[in-house]
């Protein structure tokens, strides 16, 4: 079972994360888009971390619909309301009990993953974050690992896409030969997850 | 670069901008340009708002006769719906609100979850997008075109409109109409270096220049040794013209992407008409100056509006605002 | 560099100036810019020029309430006499011309020439030298200090005065006591690139910056590793309160010297500011903006004027330029 | 003696010499000044030799007077004047002789850099064209070839020297080891003399 500790753990380890790879994320949206998509993740989770520390949401889904909504709240970009509706419908789904399980959460990231393609309009093969996330919900249920794995190939099967979302589609075929910013962002959500599992617990947990 | 730390950059901006400006409510905290005396009684209130980075745009434009209020988000950032929010707010009089969107999946997202918040607290919301860059096909494959100089034309002209007492849908339907009378086409003659990355977007060496660039140092369509003004202008004016084949008069905007000296700009401006009579094309009006800008990029843009008798009466009324200031 | 060539940039200027200025009468042939009305029957005309380059600076200040004619001359190149001759002849209603003339070698001396030219076809002209910039030594080892920034105080004010109906003496003394009353200090963070010479003017890694440094490219005092934009304001308005010694309010130009983003620029106004409140100085007006730059340089310059109220009402009162335009 | 048309080889010479060099004085100007001085004195001289060539004024005078009130309404900067009161007072001094002897031409150039040292108030040493006018000025009369070589010897004697006047003088300290810019073109005009001088005549003439 998964409490309301492991899914704060999970934020921090997000956050620890997105702080030590900012430069690459920023560097990854110079190649194909504008060059903040690390600066904009490290703003929305560091005030993630500061008002999970400071308010102590009681469930699971409390933690994620908080995290989401600062992350609306904050970033701003295109990454914002999407990964903003992302920990938002996905806390939701998890309704308020007190502990979930593996699968619950599998489902309920479905829901939220959902809601992105919805917001966004983007599909599989756009090149955008949804091609790190659709793979990684698939596995989600059998393990953490298998997880963050599918999402980190996702990640990088972006590189020979042709973006039709988003800031990069602007380039056209220029666009070929980079991987995802986002899509490599949410290979490090994804990833944080197997973290907060680990006994040591996540990242500054 | 002219900076503390990167992380304050805006906000030490909004600082030094409200020194300079008391004419105006500046809320560095809460990133918010406002008209000091809005909302204004009986007129439809206009907000506008996007990355940082552009200046003037959006909060150069903010007072009597353009936007009523405007949200700066992070560089090149799109700002937060809070901030959409807390303007429409401070600027509905009853009469609704217009929010201006530059058409960026980031901006257009932010300003959705903001009218329905805002709609939520009781504030009429009306939205018009700007996507007049013809260097991007408006197509399937792409976000749309983006928006970049038709956004001046089109806070001027609906602003005006608010300012005569227009209501909301019919302030709406021109900001519309300018939108769709108007393109864009833009060059960059170096990159742009933001505060958080600290060095060039992308590489361009000296003596090589991007066509059909946007205003946040995204790299163009296609890369070419340096050209002269001259064919810049052929180039730029004609990409501009297939797409709006315009039959009528046109309002000129000669822009500059921030690091273009203005002697050069102007130089730009006498090819730019020259191509414009070679087509044919009759002019109503030309500004020229950096307007809508990509930090320290050097480079140029023209939009073209086709505008009607009306058009040119909202252009020409009176405008009170940092960036752009004429009439009464 | 935007240009076609480098030997017609200052034409092509001139006809893009033309084109989005109908208000003013601009001679390319004659490198004139003059205000559309001229003379103005019993007003003092005053007549400045100098190196092109500087955009807005002269002829961006040409209009109703500051200068009535501008002649730029070649890219950082004083202009010759026969254009400071043709614009008094142009602009004087028999009141006299006042001449505005920044303190450089050139400068001076082709003024002076223009002088006594314009003196034998019988127009009476009264010259004022400006000469703010506090980082040259005012001695008899230079040339003297060079006028930059204070120009901008100089033609609003003693524009503003003239308009008022003053005669030639007062205007004259007027323009004096603003430049005493002034003084600036410049930085620049990148050298500037000429368009006859192609590459830049001097040698600055990025990482370094030049204190002191004047508007045409000519290096600085000294240099240092990069300082933040507060630091910056330290140096600068500390270098001006030391000549200055203000005992009362300052008007305050914070000025962009050609690609400093206004967004950065804004945020060093906010530390300007600061330094001045440290420094128990108030203010009465702030100015910011790209005003009296230097082709591509990106850095900023402070310049301060002392002023009493008539200086602040002639500051207020209506101007109606391509690049200030307020009041009325 | 020295006829009319050897004061027009004589600015033929100056014109090709200074287009020439043209690069060299900017880079020099670019040292301790803003850059232009080439480009100035090629605009200059290339107006000088249209005019003289559309109007052939008929004595050594006319011919520097000419020359002089040319560079004054072309050049503008510091060397326009400078040097048009240079060739405008030589060619005063000459009076309406339609031959002068070298002995003349030695006199009258130096009531013209007498008159440049007034106008520009600048004194020997004080890194200016008149270190390399004063000391060509002074042998003159001897032979073209000494007065080139004084010319050019003053002019490289500028580069220890710290300026006190024009825009180098801003640069103090700094402006010491480079070599005056117009110290340079005034070599590359009093050089001039000897190729006028030489049997083939000087320059395109
Ligand atoms: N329509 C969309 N659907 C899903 N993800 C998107 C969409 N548009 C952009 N993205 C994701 O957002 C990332 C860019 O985020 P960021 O750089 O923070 O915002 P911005 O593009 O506004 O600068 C892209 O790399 C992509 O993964
Ligand atoms: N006061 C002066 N007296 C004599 N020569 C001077 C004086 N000031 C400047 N010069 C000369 O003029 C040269 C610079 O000419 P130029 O670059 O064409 O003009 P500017 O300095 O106006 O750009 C200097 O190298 C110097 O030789
Ligand atoms: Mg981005
Ligand atoms: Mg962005
Ligand atoms: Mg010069
Ligand atoms: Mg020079």
């Amino acid at each position: 079972m998964l409490d309301t500790d492991f899914f704060r753990r999970w934020m921090a380890a997000t956050t620890a994360a997105v702080d030590r790879e900012a430069d690459r994320l920023t560097d990854l949206d110079a190649a194909i888009g504008d060059a903040d998509h690390g600066s904009n993740m490290r703003r929305g989770f560091t005030a993630v971390s500061d008002v999970l520390d400071k308010e102590a949401p009681a469930t699971p889904g409390a933690v994620l619909t908080l995290a989401g909504r600062h992350l609306i709240s904050t970033v701003g970009g295109a990454s914002g309301p999407l990964y903003g509706t992302l920990l938002r419908r996905t806390g939701k789904a998890l309704g308020d009990a007190p502990e979930v399980t593996p699968d619950q959460l599998a489902e309920a990231l479905g829901a939220g993953v959902a809601a992105v393609a919805q917001l966004g309009g983007a599909q599989a093969g756009d090149k955008t974050m949804l091609d790190a996330l659709l793979p990684a919900v698939e596995v989600l249920a059998s393990s953490f690992e298998e997880a963050r794995d599918a999402a980190l190939a996702g990640a990088l099967a972006t590189v020979p896409l042709r973006a039709r979302k988003g800031r990069a589609s602007y380039m056209g075929e220029r666009s070929i030969g980079h991987q995802d910013p986002g899509a490599a962002s949410a290979a490090l959500l994804v990833g944080a997850l197997a973290e907060a599992a680990e006994p040591s617990g996540g990242g500054d947990a | 670069m002219l900076i503390n730390v990167p992380e304050t950059v805006v906000a030490d901006g909004l600082r030094g901008m409200a020194a300079a400006h008391p004419e105006l409510v500046v809320d560095a905290e809460n990133r918010l340009v406002v008209r000091r005396d809005a909302p204004v009684a009986g007129k439809v209130g206009l907000v506008s708002g996007g990355g940082s980075g552009h200046e003037p745009l959006h909060a150069g434009f903010v007072g009597p006769g353009m936007l009523s209020a405007a949200c700066p988000g992070e560089v090149f950032t799109s700002p937060v719906p809070d901030q959409m929010v807390r303007a429409a707010a401070a600027v509905d009089s009853g009469a609704g609100v217009l929010f201006i969107v530059k058409n960026y999946t980031g901006d257009v997202l932010n300003f959705d979850m903001a009218a329905e918040l805002a709609e939520d607290e009781g504030v009429q919301v009306a939205k018009v997008l700007v996507d007049d860059d013809v260097a991007v096909a408006d197509s399937t494959f792409t976000a749309g075109r983006r928006g970049t100089g038709a956004t001046l034309f089109v806070e001027k002209l609906a602003g005006a409109l608010a300012d005569e007492g227009a209501p909301l849908e019919r302030v709406e339907s021109m900001a519309r109409r300018v939108n769709e009378s108007s393109r864009s086409f833009g060059v960059a003659l170096s990159s742009v270096t933001t505060p958080a990355k600290g060095t060039p977007t992308f590489d361009l060496p000296p003596g090589e220049l991007e066509l059909g660039i946007g205003i946040h140092g995204e790299p163009g369509r296609e890369r070419r040794p340096m050209m002269t003004s001259g064919e810049i202008a052929d180039v730029a004016v004609h990409a501009v013209l297939e797409d709006l084949r315009p039959t009528g008069p046109v309002l000129v905007l000669v822009n500059g992407m921030g690091a273009t000296p203005l002697l050069e700009l102007y130089g730009f401006n006498a090819e730019v008409q020259r191509v414009l009579a070679e087509r044919g094309v009759s002019v109503a009006r030309t500004l020229v100056g950096s307007y809508v800008t990509s930090l320290d990029m050097a480079g140029c843009s023209v939009t073209l509006c086709q505008v009607d008798e009306e058009m040119v009466r909202l252009w020409d009324a009176p405008v009170q605002t940092p960036a752009l200031r004429w009439g009464r």
